[in-house]
């Protein structure tokens, strides 16, 4: 593998005299040093005009800083950007937008509480006569831009009260009102549905005929294969390969993310269902959703899927005592439970890993540690008091099982990749030993080696007994892992499917509302 | 060994008190063995004056003379001051009784109380009403004065005492009050300001009303500082006692105390130039009488307090 | 290939990871506390040579009632702010409480049952907090604005231009009673109090419930910790010791008007955030606070000693407040810069 | 959304009337033109510094030594009348711009380049100004008779039925006005308080963005300064002391987030015209004095509830949709 790097490093120097064009922008022996981490070590990166470039590696390669060095949002330790030939400098996010570098980030980073028309102006509004902002000429671009991307709102609204979808299609609709020769997309499609990535699609290739020059970023293969001309891979912060998409198979690219092949994404294995655990019947609430109601066996994996906003994300956080129910009723073992805060489901033995990982799944600021220990501290306490050793020994019992990287479990949260947050949360609620786990998007962009690992865990986790769900919006996943799915469309059950019936065309049926699938 | 006399104020910076502190130089010079400590805190609170209290203990000053901020809050800590052999006396605004030696009135309560009201009436020949506004709700010397007011009112026939308001020495607030009793009685005649910082904002807020000369500002107050408003006409007359005087007098005491003076009732301690103090049952003692000032004199003593 | 990566690749799937990388030593000497505690020491010391009555026992014990009532409500209010709140109607809490004692001592109660209306006054008045503050939902900085007014406006009703004096003999004990030699109640109560206090933050389930909110709500809730009752108890126990200290206070000046305690919480918050509690919330310690308690009782003696006026020590106050959190970010600023170089 | 915020200004303005006309019925005369231009006149200083306060609060920062620079400035400015009378107001109202500014770059600078929390810094310095009133002052008062005519008439100069002082008020709403809607600062000051995060990807330099928003609340507090001595005749250590809770507590009745990012000129203005009636009215209606802090105390909380009330986070509306489909 080493000799694989050296090789890539000088593939990348002679790249230019092997493309046909010039370079718009290129980057050269580019590194960023974060404290703890070297999050880039002399990378190189190029980008043509009217093609798009694909970036993948693995979680925490280095994809989106480079994306914020691109737009001047962090600077790089060394190394050099030059535009047509000529170095140039992005002190801050301005300068990288008057250079022509426009990004649409990882995060929608935009302002819940301006109106949409703002969101795409802040910073660069249209101006009047006398240097005061022209809020009608505003008004008009932003419908303008609006309608251009396919997403049809009022740029009066205020931002807070968008979905999620239509929020990214403002992010895009920002990053397009910028007059652009470079754009930038760091995993656009991870909050769409299949309509809008469609149209993001189309988009894109717009965009190329323009002669723009894309830098696309995904875990998504299929959409890889599919829109991008050129692939840049990166391992560790490090260039590890670079060429024309054509010249690659999916396996050749993901061996190279990895360094090494992924055994099987979907390790599903068939293990005897147990007995009934949990009981839901007519759960309702007022505005979120209505009559949900199922039946969950030990060792199953039943799947929910649904396109996002679906509100299944909803329901499962009013199982887990988040939100109050209007109506309903849960069963546990038979038992009738009122379930009125996390800490009662905990009790139940229900426990929820949320799709939100930093808001809501991890304690960032603490330590690993005590992430760990928060909801089982009755466990390693005596009487209130608090017995470290203990903390420490249950933490390494259940993160070790995970393969969890990280200096030491004393490390504060924050500071480890999305991929290890997610199974220090996990390994979180496993101490509390649940009856059923409750998985909310649990692979949301992770990458493919741990998609597989996090899958192969979900296996055992059933195979020990847990009753597992598993919320999901991508379709192989559901199909690959689950036991029975269930598809909600807004706020309702739209089918249920047991597993002999799971076909790709019943559960898109379903979610999107085109008649209703097989098994319902 | 020069003999430490703390001069303790209800706040720094008020301009009585500075003048108080000249009056207490003027004692210790003539003395020639004293040194003074001019100290207080910076808003009048009773927490901020024990701390300084508390500070002047661990000195092991000789002797104390405190205008207090609170009666009784300030007790415990003078007391333990006397338990450490310091004299200790009250001026101005007096300590409760088991909390000082003797307490050393600017004048006498009864003739002040009489006063500040008489002032009043004096320029309303046909009666009508009056509002007071004092200091602080817990300031000892200002709540006396308004009782002792009360007292003598069956004597003013036709005045009538329509509201206290307290601006808690605090020009701004002063002066809002005095804007809500023009508010609230439009036909008050004259407002009693038996405070110096509050006497100024009244008067402040009537000529900015464009009532001076309707309404009477009166009550205690400093030539220097309400020179302005006699010209004016919005307020015709005022009363103080001299404020160098107290400060003078009070240093003297507390000199005889450290002397080995004994402040029993009835006894007379000498206090320099201004005579003897003799002490009531109370261990209370007058200075002098108030005087008043007007248009006639105040050119003569703007410059002096 | 760096090092890094090499390190990174030839970890073995089941490493084991380290409980700490930093030794207990190491991690003590780089806190805010012995930076805190060198200034603590620093002026000790300047004292000492300033005045030639600074270094006698007696003096020390008066000079303890400068800071013991506040740093008394600084323990809880620490907690409270390391969960991300704040409380700024301490003080009035002070006043209302002191009230409610006067007003039954004026019927005769004994000295237990002031005590106990004290710390029960005090108690629902941060519990009336908690309940607007996690019952209502609002921003504590603002639901306490208000109740700072109306808690000591409660108090002007009552009492008016009045004062309440008459209370029985042992009330006196609190604020001016000696436990042993120089060692006052107050002085000791605090001792008490600091290592209750840091006993349940450092070394309880509570405490490290009471980090994890201050960290992150929304996650703490998310794993089990009941948000909602820890922050009210917190309000509660801000409020009871509000009402501890008003016993002692109120004992102390043997008498109670409406304005007792003026101003008291921003000194209290001071003390707090000057102890090395972030205001934002989710970080701080008891050990901090106590040293910081320290600093403030011993500049406004050290000052007093030699008649400098409150004013100019709250100017030093403040800089040091300034001054003790900017210059480790100068000193970080100035380090990393240079190694950029 | 405008309708929320709008309705949520038109309920304080129903609160402010209710208000008149309850104290009307108690005393006819309050809602009286000429009072009610009292009225205005006697909170224009409060109006002005909430309209500060709220840019700092929108960015998500607070401010709390707004008393103190106005007491500071205050002292310094009248100290310049006490020795040179003859420079005249104008040249006195740049000074205590200038000086407010100068005090806010203080705070905005440890704000922006150490990254210290505002509410730590602005508690250092609301400390520290005060001292500083000390210092210069050697603790005096300086009293009306040491100040000039034309520097106490200035804020009392009659235009057109109106005090100068609340012409000046009413100028800096207008400024406000503009500032806040129409200008990019204006509106920087929104996102970066909203979401700070993002604004670094909008180009927005955060840092520097507060640091403005402590300049210009400095300087609204400077020119405060200058107005509060010169209206009340009288400079001491003192003036206007705690004064900066009562303003963060107009701003907030005013329905500006103390979490930042939400707020308007409106509603600050109203808040403070709200917080200032309860104030100037108590003593008016003859209310005992001894009842007026516990009023205006329970008036924060209820607006306070009230302002939550209707900020609350509706759930997610995601039923409504499958029904108007269906
Ligand atoms: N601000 C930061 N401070 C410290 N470390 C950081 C910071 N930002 C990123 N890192 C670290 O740098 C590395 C690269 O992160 P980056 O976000 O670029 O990964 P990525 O390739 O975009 O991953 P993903 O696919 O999960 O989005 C990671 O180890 C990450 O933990
Ligand atoms: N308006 C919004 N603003 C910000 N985030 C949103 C918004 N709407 C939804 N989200 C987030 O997007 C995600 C998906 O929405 P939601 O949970 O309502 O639907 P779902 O059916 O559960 O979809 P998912 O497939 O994502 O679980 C959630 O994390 C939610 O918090
Ligand atoms: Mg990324
Ligand atoms: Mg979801």
């Amino acid at each position: 593998m080493l000799a694989d790097t050296q090789d890539a490093r000088a593939r990348a120097t002679d790249a230019p005299t092997q493309a046909a064009a010039q370079p718009l922008l290129s980057l050269r022996g580019v590194s960023k040093i974060f404290p703890g981490v070297k999050a880039l070590s002399d990378v190189a990166l190029d980008l043509y005009p009217g093609q798009v470039t694909a970036l993948v590696g693995e979680n925490g390669a280095g994809k989106s800083t480079i994306v914020k060095i691109l737009t001047g949002i962090y600077q790089p330790d060394g190394g050099t950007i030059s535009m047509d030939g000529r170095p140039v400098h992005f002190g801050d996010a301005h300068a990288a937008s008057a250079a022509g570098v426009t990004a649409i980030h990882q995060e929608t980073v935009l302002f819940d509480d301006l109106p949409v028309g703002e969101n795409i102006f802040i910073g660069h509004e249209p101006r009047t006569r006398f240097g005061l902002i022209d809020t009608k000429a505003m008004r008009i671009q932003a419908r303008a831009l609006l309608h251009k991307v396919g997403a049809d709102i009022d740029p009066r609204v205020r931002l807070r009260d968008l979905g999620i979808a239509n929020k990214h299609m403002v992010a895009i609709a920002r990053a397009l009102s910028i007059e652009a020769r470079v754009v930038i997309m760091d995993e656009p499609t991870a909050a769409l549905s299949h309509k809008e990535i469609a149209e993001l699609y189309e988009l894109v290739e717009r965009l190329k005929a323009d002669g723009k020059a894309i830098l696309f970023i995904s875990h998504k293969f299929d959409e890889i294969f599919r829109i991008a001309d050129r692939y840049t891979v990166f391992r560790d912060g490090e260039l590890v390969s670079d060429g024309l998409i054509g010249d690659v198979s999916e396996d050749e690219l993901v061996r190279m993310m990895v360094g090494r092949t992924v055994g099987q994404i979907f390790p599903k294995k068939q293990v005897p269902i147990g007995d009934e655990i949990l009981t839901v019947a007519g759960y309702s609430h007022p505005t979120e959703f209505e009559d949900i109601g199922f039946k969950l066996r030990q060792g199953e994996i039943l799947g929910f899927y649904g396109l996002v906003g679906a509100g299944r994300s909803e329901f499962m956080q009013s199982l887990f005592g988040i939100t109050k129910p209007s109506k309903g009723a849960i069963r546990i073992a038979g038992e009738i439970r009122v379930i009125r805060s996390p800490a009662e489901a905990i009790e139940s033995g229900i426990v929820y890993v949320p799709e939100d990982r930093g808001k809501q799944g991890a304690v960032i600021g603490l330590p690993i540690f005590q992430n760990v220990t928060l909801p089982s501290l009755h466990r390693t306490s005596r009487r209130g008091f608090l017995k470290l050793a203990e903390e420490f020994k249950l933490t390494r019992e259940y993160t070790s099982r995970l393969d969890l990287r990280a200096a030491s479990l004393d490390q504060d949260i924050g500071n480890l990749s999305g991929g290890n947050q997610q199974k220090v949360v996990i390994a979180k609620w496993l101490a509390t030993e649940p009856r059923v786990i409750i998985l909310d998007e649990p692979t949301k962009g992770i990458d493919i080696g741990s998609k597989a690992a996090v899958h192969e865990f979900m296996t055992e986790l059933a195979a020990k007994g847990l009753a597992v769900i598993m919320v999901s919006s991508e379709l192989p996943e559901i199909m690959g892992m689950s036991d029975r799915v269930i598809v909600m469309r807004d706020g309702r059950i739209a089918g249920e499917f047991e597993r002999e019936d799971i076909t790709a065309e019943g559960l898109v049926r379903a979610a999107a509302g085109l008649g209703a699938g097989a098994g319902a | 060994e020069n003999k430490r006399i703390a001069l303790v104020v209800k706040a720094l910076g008020i301009g009585f008190f500075e003048a108080a502190a000249k009056g207490a130089e003027e004692a210790a010079k003539e003395l020639g063995d004293v040194d003074i400590i001019y100290t207080g805190p910076t808003d009048t609170t009773a927490e901020g004056q024990i701390e300084v209290i508390n500070s002047l203990i661990a000195q092991k000053v000789d002797a104390i003379a405190v205008s207090a901020n609170d009666t009784d809050a300030l007790v415990p800590t003078l007391k333990k001051a006397m338990d450490r052999g310091i004299k200790v006396i009250s001026w101005d605004s007096g300590v409760a009784e088991e909390g000082r030696q003797l307490h050393l009135n600017p004048s006498s309560n009864p003739l002040i109380g009489n006063m500040i009201i008489k002032l009043a009436a004096d320029n309303l020949p046909d009666g009508g009403k009056v509002a007071v506004l004092s200091a602080t709700t817990t300031s000892t010397n200002q709540n006396t004065w308004i009782e002792e007011m009360n007292k003598v009112m069956g004597n003013y026939p036709g005045i009538e005492v329509v509201s206290t308001v307290y601006g808690d020495d605090k020009a701004d607030k002063s002066y809002t009050e005095a804007q809500g009793l023009m508010k609230a009685h439009p036909d008050l005649k004259a407002i009693i300001a038996p405070t110096s910082v509050g006497i100024v904002a009244a008067a402040q807020a009537v000529s900015d009303a464009g009532k001076a000369g309707e309404i009477n500002v009166t009550g205690l107050g400093l030539p220097s500082e309400m020179a302005g408003h006699i010209a004016s006409g919005a307020s015709k007359s005022f009363a103080i006692w001299n404020p160098i005087d107290l400060g003078y007098s009070a240093t003297m005491l507390a000199y005889s105390l450290i002397d080995g003076a004994e402040a029993t009732p009835g006894a007379e301690i000498p206090m320099g130039r201004m005579g003897t103090l003799t002490l009531d049952d109370n261990s209370e003692g007058a200075m002098a009488d108030p005087f008043v000032y007007d248009a006639s004199n105040i050119e003569a003593f703007k410059d002096i307090f | 290939m760096s090092d890094q990566a090499l390190d990174r690749d030839q970890r073995a799937p089941d490493r084991n990871i380290p409980d700490r990388l930093t030794s207990p030593f190491q991690r003590i000497f780089k806190s805010w506390e012995t930076l805190l505690l060198a200034v603590a020491i620093a002026i000790f010391i300047i004292n000492s040579f300033s005045s030639p009555y600074f270094l006698d026992p007696w003096n020390l014990s008066d000079a303890t009632f400068n800071f013991t009532e506040k740093a008394m409500i600084a323990f809880a209010m620490a907690l409270l702010i390391i969960s991300g709140e704040i409380d700024l109607s301490v003080a009035s809490i002070i006043a209302l409480t002191s009230t409610a004692m006067g007003y039954l001592a004026q019927f005769g109660f004994g000295v237990p049952e002031l005590v106990a209306a004290g710390l029960l006054v005090g108690m629902l008045c941060g519990a009336f907090n908690g309940f607007l503050v996690t019952g209502l939902g609002l921003p504590s900085i603002v639901v306490t604005i208000g109740t700072m007014s109306l808690f000591r406006g409660i108090s002007y009703i009552v009492l008016g231009d009045q004062a309440f004096r008459g209370y029985p003999a042992g009330f006196s004990f609190f604020g001016q009673g000696y436990v042993w030699w120089v060692f006052t109640f107050e002085i000791v109560l605090f001792a008490v109090l600091a290592v209750l206090y840091g006993i349940l933050l450092h070394k309880t389930d509570f405490g490290r419930a009471v980090y994890a909110i201050g960290n992150n709500p929304v996650g703490a809730q998310f794993s089990g910790v009941r948000v909602g009752r820890v922050k009210f108890i917190l309000f509660m126990l801000t409020g009871l010791m509000a009402g501890i200290a008003a016993i002692c206070l109120t004992s102390r000046l043997g008498s109670t008007r409406p304005s007792i305690a003026f101003g008291w919480e921003l000194e209290i918050v001071t003390m707090v955030v000057l102890g090395g509690v972030n205001i934002l919330g989710g970080s701080g310690t008891i050990p901090g606070v106590v040293i910081a308690a320290f600093v403030m009782g011993m500049v406004t003696f050290g000052f007093g000693l030699i008649n400098v006026p409150g004013i100019v020590m709250s100017i030093f106050i403040g800089l040091l407040l300034i001054s003790v959190i900017a210059l480790p970010r100068l000193w970080l600023n100035y380090r990393t810069r240079r190694k950029a170089v | 959304m405008t309708q929320i915020l709008k309705s949520r200004e038109a309920i304080l303005a129903a609160a402010i009337l209710l208000l008149v006309g309850l104290i009307s019925t108690r005393f006819g005369d309050f809602a009286a033109p000429a009072n009610l231009i009292n009225v205005f006149n006697d909170t224009s200083i409060l109006i002005m510094l909430a309209l500060g306060q709220m840019v700092v609060i929108v960015s998500r920062c607070i401010d709390l030594s707004v008393a103190s620079n106005l007491a500071l400035t205050g002292m310094v400015v009248a100290t310049i009348n006490m020795m040179f009378p003859a420079v005249p107001v104008p040249v006195l109202l740049l000074v205590a711009i200038g000086f407010g500014a100068l005090l806010g770059s203080i705070n905005g600078i440890l704000v922006w380049k150490l990254d210290i929390p505002p509410i730590v810094v602005t508690l250092g310095t609301l400390t520290i100004f005060r001292g500083l009133i000390f210092l210069i002052s050697n603790g005096e008062w300086i009293n009306a008779h040491e100040m000039s005519p034309s520097f106490k008439a200035f804020p009392r100069y009659d235009v057109l039925g109106l005090s100068l002082l609340s012409w000046l008020a009413i100028a800096t709403i207008a400024a406000f006005f503009v500032l806040v809607t129409r200008t990019p600062p204006g509106r920087a000051f929104f996102a970066v308080g909203g979401n700070p995060h993002a604004a670094v990807y909008t180009g927005i330099n955060v840092g520097y963005t507060r640091f403005l928003a402590f300049v210009i609340s400095g300087a609204v507090a400077g020119l405060c300064g200058y107005l509060w001595v010169a209206r009340y005749a009288v400079a001491y250590v003192d003036i206007a002391g705690g004064f900066e809770l009562e303003v963060v507590a107009a701003c907030v009745i005013g329905g500006i987030s103390i979490a930042g990012g939400i707020g308007s000129v409106g509603g600050a203005v109203l808040g403070a015209l709200f917080l200032g009636i309860v104030k100037n009215a108590l003593p008016v209606v003859n209310i005992s004095p001894f009842w007026q802090l516990a009023i205006s105390g329970a008036a924060i909380i209820i607006a306070v509830a009230f302002n939550a009330r209707s900020e609350r986070k509706k759930g997610r509306i995601i039923l409504k949709q499958a029904e108007r489909l269906a």
